[in-house]
């Protein structure tokens, strides 16, 4: 797909919600190894009950429904990744590969400021940057919407496997160092199933 | 631990139920999420600064029973050990607000710092007045770090009547604000966790159950002259500063123990400083094993006014 | 459990002196012996009924923490597990008595029977009228058996309450003691006890770790049913009273669990019956695993006046 | 001796009191085992401090010593068994075996007015009770004091070695009921043990 509509985004947005329901035993097993087990409950089945006019909407009705039903650190800091790059897709009635970026971008951006997390620290932000770094080359190439998640969704899932060696130093984690290495970053997971739900619903034509 | 058969989602609605009925006329249920519930005090905040608190489920008479009259005037709690999320309490800071502003006060997780810097953010937006103040006062945490990296514990008891006394006295949202950084940066927490069996003591035990730093083989007293070695070493009193005590139980230590303890406690921080008062109670009760969590702050002239006389929580006084 | 360095038997007087140096003013320290210690109120007795509590040590804010204004006159308190001695109650007695007499209140245990019996033929020798009443609420000990031989539980809380508030309104000695008799009679306490692994619930564990009568695998509503069943099954409330419902968390139950519990317990017993209150807290903290001793009092149109409104006391309500 | 004075007396109680405090391992095993471990604990060592000046002081300073420093029940059962027979032996300068049978006996029937407990309920009443028997028989025959407190003690003996057998009806220690079977009542040992101090003492000459 060159490009989405507002339909078209929602479908994508169940799929990859879908998911991350179905990674929940994974995602569950691995916060309780590292955190406090209760990553990725309950993320966002109310989409499907709703309509959307503009991309905007679908985007900020999800970031402001992870940010309301969620509570811990993720809910919040999913809810960053889809507000903060609203600004990008003002106004816009499809986004192709282009708009995508722009506002997954602001949305990594988002969380970084709010998280203030480096790399290396294993969260979520260890996805996020590759998959931000990837997905910019392959705008080199291409405006293909499912090309760029595509790229996206590759750049999130070897950042996963580069949080597996990584020694937590932000928050409830970092207090059991030892017992982290070895696991990936549950956060880092959630971010590459999401980003691959959305490659996978948005690059079938 | 929890013991509820039906699910650990709604326990927060739960919880705040039981305690409506036990005191009816004393709180409000203002709203309540899947994931976290907001309790209002049924004393309306008029023409002052709201106190807002907030934490993970289960903690003891804080946070909830810190709400009311002379207290906080709105608490937001979330699952079991989640932070609970940044839309509730945005709403019941909204909602309180009369024009003078909100303090949020909150314990030093990551998620209560999301979630409180979410909400803060979402208020400016819509021309809310909102200043976040996480407490940061557990020294077994982030040992070798700054100050502010290190997690919240017992003294948010202490800082949530320094925020309440302070509104009620009529000052600013940025007075507030100021007092409570500075009593942050005057108060240290550690917990003490005793093996009964061997005598084997150890310092700095974390809130999720991180190991301590420091761990022997001693009796009460010993113990006590090493906790306050520990905590004065943190806040380095003053001379004109009086300090304030604070010696909490964990679960298995009762309420006896708690007061021998304190006395212990007493006697060696009076051999070298000023006491302003000893307050002993079961403030936060996390289930932690038997031993304690022993709090100093060292307040001067501009904190003390906001430390004085009694209040009654449910539960508890401080 | 108790990790004591210093020996068992200044243990009342060292958690005494705690308390002293927490409040100042609120107590003083009567006398303190070997094996016993005794607080008084700084409120003195004067022109009433005294009220004289006792107990072994380390039971919680009860006894000692019920000693105060509108509560308790005096608490004599014994070695851990030990009652108190004999004499040291008559000591307490003899000083607080204005002529208008003295209760002696305790759990009835042998123990503190027999002490408090003692104490009472001393102080009949010197011409001081004294009245002892032991609480007998514990329906999981001596099943079978006539009411007055069972043990003393949580009830004594609400006992203390009511004696304090009839000798403030002036009430005789043998018009507190009746009130006292009958309180006595339309009361009941039940043990609790929950294995959170398994969801097995085990029904009348004894003070000293007796065990239970029933167990069985159920959830918080069902063993509220069941709890609520047990407990107006042996008092029978009559259409013309009202309950006081009471929830008091073993040590490994928290502030929350307690007012989840108490939510379930509240809705089972009002489908049925009219309640006056719900207390719940810390009143009685015995070191007892996890899980909740729930008492029921059926107060008539007598018992209530001395039932109303908040008491506060060190670390309670009720 | 067949009578002995304020002073023989004193040194028997002392003997005693020390045989108790000898015994206090074994007794606090005992009752550890069927109650609170707290049993014979700072016993009469205050005596050697004082001077009496008749049997009746040294008892009732015995009596009141026991109730002021023990706490738990034995404390106040012991303070009661040498107070309650005070006025047999009222105006008395020295006791004989009469006038000590008397003593006890009126100290026993206070132990189980204040007690309340059944023989068999497996207390210091199944000591004491076969104690004042075999003393009852002893006087028909003699009224020497040693040979009195001989009797009681040997009654004493008998009474403790039934109370391994019996059941607890009283006291904390009826709520273990399967478990007190096979040992003695450690209340009951106190008795025996305190009587054949007085025997000891009080039998040479
Ligand atoms: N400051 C941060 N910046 C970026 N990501 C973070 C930060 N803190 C936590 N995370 C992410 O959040 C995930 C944990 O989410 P969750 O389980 O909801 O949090 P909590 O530990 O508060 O319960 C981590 O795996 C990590 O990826
Ligand atoms: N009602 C009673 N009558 C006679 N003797 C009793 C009675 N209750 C207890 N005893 C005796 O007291 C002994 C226990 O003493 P102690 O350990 O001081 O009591 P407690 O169990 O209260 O701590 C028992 O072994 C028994 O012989
Ligand atoms: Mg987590
Ligand atoms: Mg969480
Ligand atoms: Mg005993
Ligand atoms: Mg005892």
């Amino acid at each position: 797909m060159r490009f989405a509509d507002t339909t078209a985004l929602k479908i994508a947005m169940i799929e990859a919600s879908r998911a991350i329901i179905a990674a929940e035993p994974e995602l569950t097993r691995v916060d309780s190894v590292i955190g406090d087990g209760d990553h990725g409950i309950g993320l966002i089945e109310q989409l499907s009950e709703n309509n959307f006019s503009t991309p905007y909407d679908l985007f900020h009705a999800v970031g402001l429904c992870l940010v309301k039903s969620m509570g811990g650190s993720s809910g919040v800091l999913f809810g960053t990744l889809f507000i903060s790059g609203l600004e990008e897709i003002k106004d816009k009635d499809s986004l192709n590969g282009v708009d995508m970026a722009a506002f997954l971008s602001g949305g990594i951006q988002g969380v970084i400021r709010r998280g203030r997390a480096n790399p290396g620290d294993k969260t979520m932000v260890d996805a996020l940057l590759p998959a931000e770094s990837e997905m910019n080359s392959a705008l080199k190439s291409t405006d293909d919407l499912g090309q760029v998640l595509k790229a996206a969704h590759k750049g999130a899932l070897s950042g996963v496997e580069s949080t597996k060696n990584m020694v937590s130093r932000l928050g409830r984690s970092k207090n059991f160092r030892e017992q982290v290495i070895g696991w990936p970053d549950p956060g880092a997971m959630s971010v590459s199933i999401l980003l691959g739900g959305l490659a996978n619903s948005l690059s079938q034509d | 631990m929890h013991w509820f058969s039906e699910g650990r989602e709604f326990y927060a609605r739960k919880w705040f139920t039981g305690m409506l009925k036990a005191h009816p006329g004393r709180w409000e249920l203002f709203d309540s999420q899947i994931s976290s519930a907001t309790l209002f005090s049924s004393h309306k905040v008029t023409d002052r600064v709201a106190v807002i608190i907030s934490s993970g489920g289960s903690d003891g008479p804080w946070s909830p029973g810190f709400v009311g009259e002379n207290l906080a005037d709105a608490v937001v709690v979330g699952a079991p050990f989640t932070a609970p999320n940044a839309y509730a309490i945005y709403e019941a800071a909204k909602a309180l607000d009369t024009g003078r502003g909100v303090i949020l006060l909150y314990n030093n997780f990551m998620g209560d710092y999301l979630n409180n810097d979410m909400a803060e953010e979402l208020l400016r937006i819509e021309g809310h007045r909102a200043i976040q103040i996480p407490v940061h006062d557990d020294i077994g945490m982030a040992r070798g770090e700054s100050r502010e990296n290190r997690g919240g514990r017992s003294g948010i008891a202490i800082m949530t009547r320094i925020a309440a006394s302070a509104s009620r006295a009529g000052l600013s949202l940025d007075e507030i604000a100021n007092l409570l950084k500075k009593a942050n940066s005057r108060m240290a927490t550690i917990c003490v966790s005793i093996d009964t069996e061997n005598n084997i003591v150890t310092f700095g035990r974390g809130f999720s159950d991180e190991p301590g730093f420091k761990t022997g083989q001693m009796g009460m007293r010993e113990t006590a002259e090493e906790t306050i070695r520990l905590l004065t070493e943190d806040i380095s009193p003053k001379t004109d500063e009086k300090i304030l005590l604070m010696v909490n139980p964990l679960r298995l230590a009762g309420y006896d123990e708690a007061y021998v303890m304190g006395n212990y406690l007493y006697d060696s921080l009076s051999a070298n400083y000023n006491i302003l008062r000893m307050n002993v109670g079961a403030y936060i009760h996390i289930l932690d094993g038997y031993g304690f969590t022993i709090t100093l702050l060292s307040a001067d002239s501009e904190l003390r006014p906001y430390l004085e006389g009694v209040i009654n929580g449910d539960g508890f006084s401080i």
